[in-house]
């Protein structure tokens, strides 16, 4: 111990931080964009971040005084959030997910390289404070698993060779980046995509490229002509778009919620995707920004927003790039800012970088983070359409939901209805991970039957091996086992009714399959642990009962639990069930509880094993 | 308005109101822990759980709105299991150290889980280890105890508006905590002593000083400005520990002042007076006798504003009769200093300046800087102190004058200079060790009464002022503190006052008696 | 004699017995009345106990055992560092039907505990030896040994403090 | 030698063996006490707690002799030798031994020497009740009255078991009962005659029992029965004064051994141990120590007794006396006249 100890890697703390005049200048730049100048924290402590290489204790004090709030909250706030540099982080900061797909794809073994590689431990950095290795959660990046990022960049589909390979190259350099993160779409002969159809063409990304395959043109149309805003809400509504980020909530009826008042209104987009397993708006944000931007438009003048906030995850660097250069291409066409199109309405949006905190995408913590607090979760009632950002009313939407309105407007309602089924129309994004042969996002209509998805168009489990689970929205859903996910009576098609019928959800559409291989015991672990890592910590239940239950599974994992801790996980997991602010004490509950349910034998065969050895 | 019902019986509470308020003044019992009611509610606790006809599952009452119609149940095993969960939950990281800390007797967590918990725990994973370490000068942190009710972070951030506090880490890592370099150090921290529900956050002063179940808790009213906090002492081994804020809308609401709340160590100091110097019924006629030798005039009383209602109205009649003139000694400190929640702490660090005026019959208070004019002028040839202040701000040069004096004499709570060339010294009870009245800034007649016996020979100035008068006849035999008071307001006894005290008259806050 | 029939009462001779048994009902009847039996089976017992061996132990030659469980004088245990047990909950003073516990409790100087006595003092001569603070003890620290045989020579020497709980 | 000197060497005799016989005794009860209740008694003071009666006697000269306020002094003072007084003399007729060289080891030979011993002992109770009413005590004074009261009940019976005695024996002088005990067989055990057997172990049990009547022992100690009168007679006496009512209790229950031992169970004499013609000073040794072996086994009897039997209640006490004892001991002394005028003449 003591040894580790000297050698331990100690940051200089200087006394006092101070931001150059530029700095400055571009802090008070960004307060400009927020009605309230606490709001700023967040990219603030970026700021620090970005000048002074990490977030110091009086590089807080210098913040709490320049936005007006008390250090106290800036230490509140940035503890909260994972995603900061510490002072006590190398120069490379290695980030291996451990979550889910990544797991399963020999995470672990990469961490474990590259520890061994520096001689250090899990979340230590090398005496010389060059390196620091840590495992983060989900990077939305499941189909290349396993997944690492150095600093701010991604490198995808890390083996141990590679590890060796970018350590040499990290030593070598003091400004080493991996190569730019490649794009794949798998092959979907099926249906002809919609949101995915440019994403891999060369400058999808460029304003140009967008408009040149009319892109704009509807939000022109709209913003031109003065369109009655109350007639786009009626014509989402007729297309009976749901909400693509997990709730499946008619997003029409959401805009329809929106209080009546003299109030300003606040659109944001939740780009906050960070459900393990996701990672469509990731593509879309990365690939086609424009998209996303004019959806914005779109719902910002139906809502008579004047401002929008797209919240993008801390751990999506790029992507914050890609929308921030779009957003400076599409005002520089007049699109957005003052007068967008001419119109006589002044629109601003403002990418607002998160910094790792899977509770964000819940809209309230969104709203939460977004005014410069801690991410927590507010009580509803009042819902963010009555009272949301900044007490006003405020619309919260998925980046996906958001893309769709281009061409719902421009084909109409009809058009988007006749895709997917009655109740949950038009195409969803599937990102697929696991153990199947093409992994990747899948556009598809609502309504496919999740054995199609699975063996058709992604290909199969791979190795010949057979399917033992697949957990159909994301970590927060419930598990289906091989037997529900194969039977044909009933048909267990990807849409919101049949999945909820099934006894899970469709959620944010993201697939993880299981192949015969895995421990159900470690892949519950996982699933809880990053559960017990994200509670924000404001609910007693949620707090606690994360912690406890991963806990359990962690023993359980280990083959160190007793039997009758299988029923004591399922009770501890009923306890938190709606009894918190948000959902994420279910999200954690609910696929625990269906996991010790539904494969209780194989738990109890290990538990029974792990008392006999 | 609207109407509802809880657990069966109609009440009724403006529509949109939280429910947990209207329900514990409705007399439920409700437990919680986040919510506090000088507080924004936070609901985060999960505590107050309770069932409503319009949800499915269990509602916290701190957050639910009243609704016309809305039927409440309190009660019942559904109710009961939610809480037993959510205690379960909040005990599983909690250290249960209940003998070693301070808040144990008076802990809401301990006194819910005595209530609704059956001692038997199911939780056998190691525990998360928080930190334990003082926040400030007067308040550290026991971060396991912590329950994240964010109470202390709350106060910080909408009473004193200083925001020192803050919850930092997420999930079950989650406790209160500063700034590393930015301590607790405001004039009212030690306030999130009190409403913390459980003992994470503890007041240093008072640490391991007592076990509140062997110690006693007397209401009293703080001395230490014009303000007058209502205040309940805690004593043990005729020692006070420890004070803290009693509730009071019209004064000072939950809160009071740290420099209020640690304004009696004092008392058992070792300056304290205990001895008496001299004799009370000598002490009046030496007085008269100066008065006779020299002419009406010749003797000066110099009182303080900390003495109470009732000394003040004796020595009022002692002055008549002695035909002294009467001059006031006053503590007048600092600045003023208002919290963003309108709580304030006064320049007039005595209690009674308002009562001084009232039972004298004065517009302004002559200070005693007077005295020692009136000394060098020749005029005074007698002083009698009666000073309840034990710093208090004694006029310069009176001490060098005492040997033109034919008689020093003061009734003090401490020694000091004035004390040392007195002739006679009648040492005088403090104010946690009488009855008595004092008037605020406000105009508002409060009660203090004895919290502690006084040591020595040391008596209420009530006792001392009585017997001097009835060594001049003035008075026939000693009456309680509380005759003196219906003597001197006439139609006002100590049960009309109640704990809670009573407006005289209109305010016109005086701002206490320099030097 | 009144009192002694009521409680001797005579056995009564069954109707119709044979003469042999009214013979030895008669003699029984007579020998209760005469005492003559029964003071012969006292006088029996008493020598038998005579010539038992005693119960008395030879004290202080001999000293007793103390059985399992036996409530003797405190000592306050300490750990393998020498430090006491005692954590100052004054669980034990709470527990104490004699009131005759009074602790003292100071910040521990060590970071394994928050609390440590500065003062223990049991007034012995209060103490009704029950157990209770042993029973109340959270942290196995204050238990009562099986000593029973310590004289003081004044009132003081019986409050013993926490120099002489701890040796003890 | 000279009559006058053997006369003062048995008075030193007697008086020695009698004052002797109280450490002795003291010692006895305790530590028979102590055995019956399953304790060791007194062991500390000297070799087996031997000198533990010393150090009483120590103890009792060291107190101060308290005369309680408004007591009859001169009869308190007196009272103690009245109780102390009487059973001595009560000894001098008594036969200890057989007799060396021509000397009976008898102080005084007395035709009527049973006659003699029995008023003199029950002189005895008059030092009891003047000690209790020289008190001035309520407690002392009932005591001593239940005493006297006892006395009186018993000393009837117990005049007719010595009666009983003398009839087998047919003479008053203790000599010659020895003597016929020796020749016919103890008087127990009628005496050598089968009729007169049931006679005499009647008399000789009845004699023993009216004894510790008598003697104010256990099972009839009402006279200083603690529960009701503190300490009966001598609630009020202290140090020496308390030993003498101590020693003259122990003297009584001595020389009543004697008596009975010289009245039923053959004296001095025991077949194949002493020869009642060897005149030589073996032979008188074998004799006293013999007689001090009966003298102490009925002395341990009484200890016994006093272990083994609760107190009665003073009317039990006073029924037993009156309606059985008397006429049980009438009965007797008439069987024996009217059996003994017809069988023999």
């Amino acid at each position: 111990m003591s040894a580790q100890a000297t050698s331990a890697y100690v940051p200089d703390t200087p006394a006092s931080r101070t931001f150059r005049p530029e700095v400055s200048d571009e802090l008070e730049a960004i307060c400009a964009r927020y009605p309230k100048r606490e709001a700023a924290l967040l990219p603030a402590l970026r700021l620090l971040e970005r000048e002074f290489g990490c977030v110091d204790r009086p590089g807080m004090i210098h913040v709490a005084e320049r936005l007006g709030v008390s250090p106290a909250k800036v230490f509140g706030v940035f503890t909260f959030y994972t995603h900061y540099r510490r002072p006590t982080d190398g120069r490379y900061s290695l980030q291996v997910c451990s979550t889910l797909s990544c797991a399963m794809a020999g995470s672990e073994r990469i961490h474990d390289r590259l520890c061994h590689a520096l001689g250090i431990e899990g979340g230590g950095t090398t005496p010389d404070g060059r390196f620091t290795v840590k495992k983060v959660e989900c990077l939305a990046n499941c189909d290349m698993a396993p997944c690492l990022q150095v600093n701010e960049d991604f490198v995808d589909r890390v083996t141990e060779a590679d590890c060796d390979r970018m350590l040499g190259e990290m030593r070598a350099s003091d400004d080493w980046h991996p190569p730019a993160q490649t794009y794949h779409l798998p092959p979907n002969p099926k249906h002809p995509p919609v949101l995915l159809a440019h994403v891999l063409e060369n400058g999808a990304d460029r304003i140009e490229h967008y408009a040149a395959r009319g892109g704009y043109q509807v939000a022109a149309e709209i913003f031109r002509s003065g369109r009655n805003p109350d007639e786009i809400i009626d014509t989402v509504f007729q297309a009976g778009l749901r909400g693509r980020g997990g709730a499946g909530f008619p997003t029409g009826q959401k805009w329809k919620f929106l209080a009546k008042n003299d109030k300003p209104r606040y659109l944001v987009v939740n780009a906050d995707e960070s459900e393990p397993g996701t990672f469509k708006d990731k593509l879309l944000m990365d690939r086609d920004p424009h998209l996303l931007i004019e959806g914005i438009l779109i719902a910002a003048y139906a809502i008579k927003a004047r401002v929008a906030y797209i919240y993008i995850r801390g751990e999506l660097p790029f992507g914050a790039r890609q929308l921030e250069r779009a957003i400076r291409e599409a005002e520089a066409r007049g699109f957005v800012g003052p007068n967008a199109f001419g119109s006589g309405i002044d629109l601003m949006i403002t990418v607002h970088r998160g910094a790792g905190a899977y509770i964000c995408g819940e809209e309230t913590g969104l709203l939460s983070s977004l005014e410069g607090e801690r991410g927590h979760p507010k009580i509803k009632p009042p819902f963010p359409a009555v009272e949301g950002l900044f007490r006003c009313p405020t619309i919260v939407n998925n980046v996906e939901t958001l893309c769709c309105l281009p061409s719902i407007l421009k084909h109409g309602p009809a058009w988007f209805r006749s895709q997917g089924t009655e109740k949950s129309p038009g195409t969803k994004i599937f990102s697929v991970s696991g153990h199947v042969v093409r992994p990747g996002n899948y556009e598809l209509p609502l309504g496919v039957p999740l054995k199609e998805l699975i063996y058709d168009i992604c290909g199969g489990i791979p190795n010949g091996r057979s399917l033992k689970a697949v957990i159909p929205g994301g970590s927060s859903s419930p598990f289906l086992t091989a037997a529900e996910v194969l039977a044909t009576d009933p048909l267990i098609r990807l849409d919101f009714e049949s999945l909820a019928a099934a006894g899970s959800m469709l959620g944010s559409g993201a697939i993880v399959v299981l192949d015969d291989t895995v421990d159900m015991a470690d892949i519950l672990w996982n699933v809880l642990r990053f559960y017990a890592h994200e509670s924000c910590g404001q609910c007693t239940p949620c707090r606690e009962g994360t912690g406890w239950i991963a806990k359990l599974a962690g023993r359980m994992a280990q083959g160190t639990a007793q039997v009758a801790d299988i029923d004591k996980l399922d009770e501890v997991a009923w306890g938190m069930v709606g009894r918190t602010i948000c959902v994420l004490a279910d999200a954690a509950a609910m696929p625990a509880r269906s996991v010790v349910r539904k494969f209780r034998g194989e738990f109890e065969a290990k538990l029974a094993r792990g008392q006999g050895a | 308005m609207a109407t509802y019902k809880v657990n069966g019986k109609v009440a009724e509470a403006p529509a949109g109101d939280k429910l947990l308020p209207h329900l514990i003044d409705g007399g439920t019992h409700v437990p919680h822990y986040c919510w506090h009611r000088g507080l924004t509610p936070a609901g985060n606790c999960r505590m107050c759980l309770v069932k409503v006809s319009n949800s499915r599952k269990l509602e916290v009452a701190c957050m639910y709105p009243v609704s016309e119609g809305l039927e409440v149940t309190t009660e019942g095993p559904d109710v009961d299991a939610g809480r037993q969960a959510v205690l379960e939950y909040m005990l599983i990281n909690h250290p249960l150290d209940c003998p070693v800390c301070d808040k144990a007797g008076e802990c809401d967590l301990q006194d819910n889980t005595f209530k609704y918990r059956n001692g038997h725990s199911r939780f056998d994973e190691n525990k998360v280890i928080r930190h334990t370490k003082d926040l400030g000068p007067n308040v550290k942190i026991w971060g396991n105890r912590c329950i994240s009710c964010t109470r202390c972070v709350r106060f910080t951030e909408e009473i004193t508006g200083t925001g020192e506090l803050s919850i930092v880490n997420r999930g079950d890592h989650s406790v209160a905590d500063v700034h590393p370099d930015v301590p607790l150090d405001n004039p009212m921290s030690l306030n999130v002593v009190d409403i913390c529900p459980v003992g994470a956050l503890i007041d240093k002063n008072f640490l391991y000083q007592a076990r509140v179940w062997f110690s006693k808790k007397v209401p009293s009213v703080c001395t230490g400005c014009s303000r007058g906090c209502n205040i309940t002492g805690t004593v043990l081994h005729n020692q006070v520990k420890r004070l803290q804020p009693r509730e009071n809308h019209d004064v000072n609401g939950f809160w009071m002042c740290d420099a209020g709340r640690l304004d009696h160590e004092w008392l058992s100091g070792t300056d304290r007076l205990r001895v008496t110097k001299g004799d009370a019924g000598d002490l009046a006629r030496r007085l008269v006798a100066v008065r006779d030798r020299n002419g009406a005039g010749s003797v000066a009383m110099l009182i303080s504003t900390a003495a109470t209602v009732e000394e003040l109205h004796l020595a009022a009649k002692l002055a008549q009769r002695v035909q002294a003139e009467v001059y006031f000694l006053g503590k007048v400190r600092g600045a003023r200093w208002v919290s963003p929640s309108g709580f304030a702490i006064e320049t007039d660090k005595t209690p009674n300046t308002r009562g001084a005026l009232r039972v004298f019959e004065l517009d302004a208070l002559p200070p005693a800087s007077g005295v020692v004019d009136a000394i060098r002028a020749g005029r005074i040839k007698a002083v009698l102190s009666i000073n309840g202040i034990h710093d208090a701000d004694w006029p310069e040069g009176l001490v060098d004058l005492a040997p033109r004096l034919e008689l020093a004499a003061a009734l003090d709570v401490c020694e000091n200079d004035w004390t040392k060339v007195c002739g006679s010294v009648l040492p005088s009870a403090a104010w946690a060790e009488k009855s008595g009245t004092f008037v605020n800034r406000d105009g508002r007649l409060q009660r203090i009464q004895p919290i502690v016996a006084a040591t020595g020979t040391a008596q209420p100035d009530v006792v001392w002022l009585q017997q001097m008068l009835i060594e001049l006849g003035e008075r026939r035999t000693a009456i309680s503190a509380e005759g003196v008071l219906r003597e001197a307001l006439r139609g006002i006894d100590y049960r009309q006052i109640g704990q809670t005290g009573v407006v005289l008259d209109a305010p016109s806050a005086p701002a206490g008696v320099g030097k | 004699m009144e009192s002694m029939e009521s409680t001797y009462r005579s056995p009564e001779t069954p109707r119709g017995a044979g003469v042999g048994l009214r013979l030895r009902s008669w003699l029984a009847r007579l020998s209760i009345r005469v005492y003559l039996p029964s003071i012969a089976a006292g006088l029996a017992k008493t020598m038998e106990w005579m010539v038992r061996p005693k119960a008395t132990l030879e004290y202080p030659e001999v000293q007793r055992v103390s059985r399992k469980g036996y409530r003797g004088e405190h000592r306050l245990k300490k750990d393998d560092q020498g430090r006491p047990n005692c954590v100052a909950c004054f669980m034990c003073a709470t527990a104490c039907p004699a009131e005759c516990i009074e602790i003292v409790a100071m910040p521990a100087p060590w970071p394994d505990r928050d609390k440590v006595p500065v003062s223990f003092r049991i007034d012995m001569l209060k103490c009704i030896y029950c157990g209770m603070c042993e029973e109340a003890c959270p942290c196995d620290a204050i238990e009562l040994t099986p000593t029973y045989t310590r004289v003081a020579t004044s009132r003081d020497e019986k409050v013993y403090d926490l120099v002489k709980l701890l040796s003890n | 030698m000279t009559p006058w000197l053997w006369l003062a060497a048995k008075i030193g005799f007697a008086f020695a063996y009698l004052v002797g016989a109280v450490p002795v005794l003291i010692m006895m009860e305790r530590r028979i006490s102590a055995f019956i209740q399953g304790r060791q008694g007194p062991n500390r003071v000297g070799p087996m707690g031997s000198l533990q009666p010393l150090a009483d006697i120590i103890k009792f000269l060291t107190k101060e002799f308290v005369v309680p306020l408004r007591a009859d002094r001169w009869l308190f003072v007196l009272s103690p030798l009245l109780v102390f007084v009487p059973p001595m003399l009560g000894f001098a007729v008594v036969p200890f031994g057989n007799q060396y060289g021509d000397e009976l080891l008898q102080i005084a030979n007395l035709d009527i020497g049973v006659l003699f011993s029995m008023s003199v002992l029950s002189l005895g109770v008059y030092g009891i009740t003047l000690g209790g009413w020289a008190s001035n005590n309520k407690y002392s004074l009932l005591g001593s009255l239940r005493a006297s009261a006892q006395l009186i009940s018993y000393e009837l019976s117990l005049g007719l078991t010595i009666l009983l005695a003398v009839m087998i024996a047919g003479t008053v002088d203790p000599v010659r009962i020895v003597q016929w005990q020796i020749e016919h067989g103890w008087n127990l055990f009628g005496g050598g005659s089968l009729w007169r057997l049931p006679l005499g172990l009647m008399g000789g049990l009845l004699m023993f029992i009216c004894a510790l009547a008598e003697n104010n022992r256990l099972p009839f100690d009402l006279a200083e029965c603690e529960a009701e009168l503190v300490g009966g007679y001598h609630t009020e006496y202290s140090s020496m004064s308390f030993a003498m009512f101590f020693m003259g209790e122990y003297i009584a229950m001595v020389v009543m051994s004697g008596l009975i031992t010289t009245l039923y169970l053959g004296g001095w004499h025991f077949p194949g141990i002493t020869d009642p013609t060897d005149h030589s000073w073996v032979g008188a040794l074998l004799s006293i120590g013999v007689f001090t072996a009966k003298v102490y086994v009925l002395l341990f009897t009484y200890v016994w007794v006093r272990w083994t039997l609760p107190r009665f209640k003073y009317n039990q006490l006073m029924d037993l006396g009156w309606k059985v004892f008397l006429p049980i001991a009438l009965f007797n002394l008439a069987a024996m006249a009217i059996v003994g005028v017809i069988l023999e003449g």
